[in-house]
């Protein structure tokens, strides 16, 4: 690098030598940050030029996996760009769903065929439409029809992609809720609160 | 033991004289190394160390370092007490073959210690002159990931959906806005009302307990009832609707239509 | 990879071609890890060897400022040592290991898997907590369970990170106890002094 030296009495500096890009090669590589002519000059004779080592190196890179790249007022090694989506290894990360998805997908694999304000009262609190569409979109449940009523209200159900969830083959491998609600005082209420639609069991769908 | 000049202390050092030895007591990291190294400086085979010989080095060692500094440390301590009962054994063995036999034992295993020590120490001095990682040979700095997380798939476990279900219910249940408790309780206004209804048809004196309402189950409803309709009374007793009489305390309160009530009726 | 193919009917593969040699390239530059040959099979097409475009790559790099070297059961990028002198100048390296530890560590590499005492046994003082913690902060060793006696206590094995640390493809490229003892009479088992596992030879790992 010109820095290094008197700006008056300019050296003519040497061509740069297999040495030399060994060492800016490995530097390169093994730097955590772009390395910048400056940097490279440091550790070069003080003969050659930083940029010039620099050059030769991107040359002897160009078309191979690795190429020089800038990346500040440095370089780096990146992998060539064409290449990435063969690199690519995709890892799969299932999610879980938050605990109001989960109550809602019971309920309706309890329930079903159920409609939204049966679901809000069981769970004893409004549904957001968010839920309902995340549900929706995972395709874990699907509109089964309307009820009969007034309003015309959508009926739930869940789909095949949710027994393969759970690796059932049946809804009716789900746990009983005879089962489930066992040691529950047997809600007294419930025959005043739900729908007698709602007491069916799941056995019935 | 201090790690730091440990460089000095590694390799085949050649003895040095005691008094810089007592100085160096710590760059040893025990006992053990010590001996370890006084049996390097006999630059004999490591199969043939002189235990005898490195018994009394170590305890002249011991011997210089004490004369500078008396607090040494116990673990020095009693390995120069143990090699003095070795040498004991060693060099006059008692009449009793056990004896003999106990001081061979016991050289042996020190040797076979001092080798294994050995042993670990080359290893330790090979590994370390091989170019290591992050020292002599670099990675690469800025390494690349092309992972790619899928998040697009949920996970869903029979426990915690059981689990969400029965929550589900339990809250629902618990505070369902459908869920009212039926208000039981008699109010003043109800007593007021069925007063002012019944006080017409009274024929004379009727006890309070008269104009309860109907199917009061519970004593709790009763009680309440009772205060109500006792409030209800004085009201209109005040108004002078009805009369009220009781006889003695906590006695039965009697009722009776009033002037008032027969004026306005009249 | 050959576990990639029908064992009966190998197919005869092609000789790795640029674009095989840029790709496992790219791939072992990018990976912080060593990368296995399986790994590379995984991204190469199913008539090409991965071991051989491992070769050609090695081939291409030797003699260059970064190397390709096995590490474990894999193979990683590094600069080459004889630059270490002039990279250090510029690159952070931390602290070389100081011979407690290099001392803790043999004996673990050796004897594993081992406990505390044994390690303390054998170097005959105490381990300080320091050098186990920074053992551990740099992944060299790693508990492996518990030894089924009284206190159950912790053993200690060496991490596939001790390999790439030091270089080494496998813990049997450690120098073997019998050329190290040459000349030495054969250690007698001593087993009021040494548990027997101490005797263990290290390819028991």
């Amino acid at each position: 690098m010109s820095e290094n030296l008197d700006p008056v009495s300019p050296k003519p500096k040497r061509e740069p030598d297999e040495d030399s890009l060994r060492l800016a090669e490995a530097l390169v590589f093994a730097s955590a940050e772009p390395v910048t002519p400056h940097g490279l000059a440091r550790v070069l004779a003080v003969d050659l030029d930083a940029g010039s080592v620099l050059a030769a190196l991107r040359a002897r890179y160009a078309g191979r996996g690795v190429e020089l790249v800038d990346a500040g007022n440095g370089v780096m090694f990146r992998s060539a760009p064409d290449l990435a989506p063969r690199l690519r290894k995709v890892i799969e990360s299932p999610r879980r769903l938050p605990r109001v998805a989960m109550e809602t997908l019971s309920i309706v694999a309890y329930h079903q065929p159920v409609t939204r304000p049966e679901i809000e009262h069981i769970r004893g609190t409004a549904l957001s439409q968010q839920t309902l569409d995340s549900l929706l979109e995972l395709d874990l449940i699907a509109p089964k029809g309307r009820r009969e009523s007034p309003g015309r209200p959508t009926l739930w159900g869940t789909t095949p992609a949710f027994l393969a969830h759970f690796g059932l083959k049946d809804i009716r491998e789900l746990p009983r809720r005879e089962d489930l609600l066992l040691g529950m005082a047997p809600p007294r209420l419930i025959p005043e609160i739900l729908p007698a639609d709602l007491q069916a069991p799941p056995d019935a769908v | 033991m201090t790690s730091m000049d440990w460089m000095e202390a590694s390799s085949d050092i050649s003895l040095p004289p005691s008094e810089t030895l007592v100085l160096h007591l710590d760059g040893f990291d025990g006992p053990l190394d010590l001996l370890l190294d006084l049996a390097r400086a006999q630059k004999v085979d490591m199969a043939r160390i002189s235990i005898l010989s490195l018994v009394d080095q170590f305890l002249a060692v011991i011997e210089g370092a004490r004369r500078i500094r008396l607090e040494l440390a116990a673990d020095w301590l009693v390995m120069a007490a143990w090699l003095t009962w070795l040498k004991s054994r060693l060099l006059v063995p008692n009449a009793a073959g056990d004896d003999l036999e106990d001081g061979e034992m016991a050289a042996e295993a020190l040797a076979t210690r001092l080798r294994e020590l050995n042993v670990i120490r080359t290893v330790a001095a090979w590994l370390a002159a091989r170019p290591v990682l992050g020292q002599d040979v670099f990675a690469r700095g800025v390494p690349e990931s092309h992972h790619e997380y899928d998040r697009s798939r949920v996970i869903i476990e029979a426990g915690p959906f059981v689990r969400a279900y029965l929550e589900a219910i339990r809250r629902g249940t618990k505070s369902s806005p459908y869920t009212p408790r039926a208000l039981t309780l008699w109010t003043v206004q109800d007593a007021l009302r069925r007063l002012a209804d019944m006080a017409g048809s009274l024929p004379d004196w009727t006890t309070l307990e008269q104009f309860l309402p109907d199917h009061m189950d519970s004593p709790t409803e009763r009680r309440a009832a009772l205060a109500s309709t006792l409030l209800a009374s004085l009201e209109m007793a005040r108004g002078g609707t009805i009369h009220l009489r009781q006889d003695e305390a906590f006695g039965p309160i009697l009722v009776r239509q009033g002037s008032a009530y027969a004026d306005r009726t009249a």
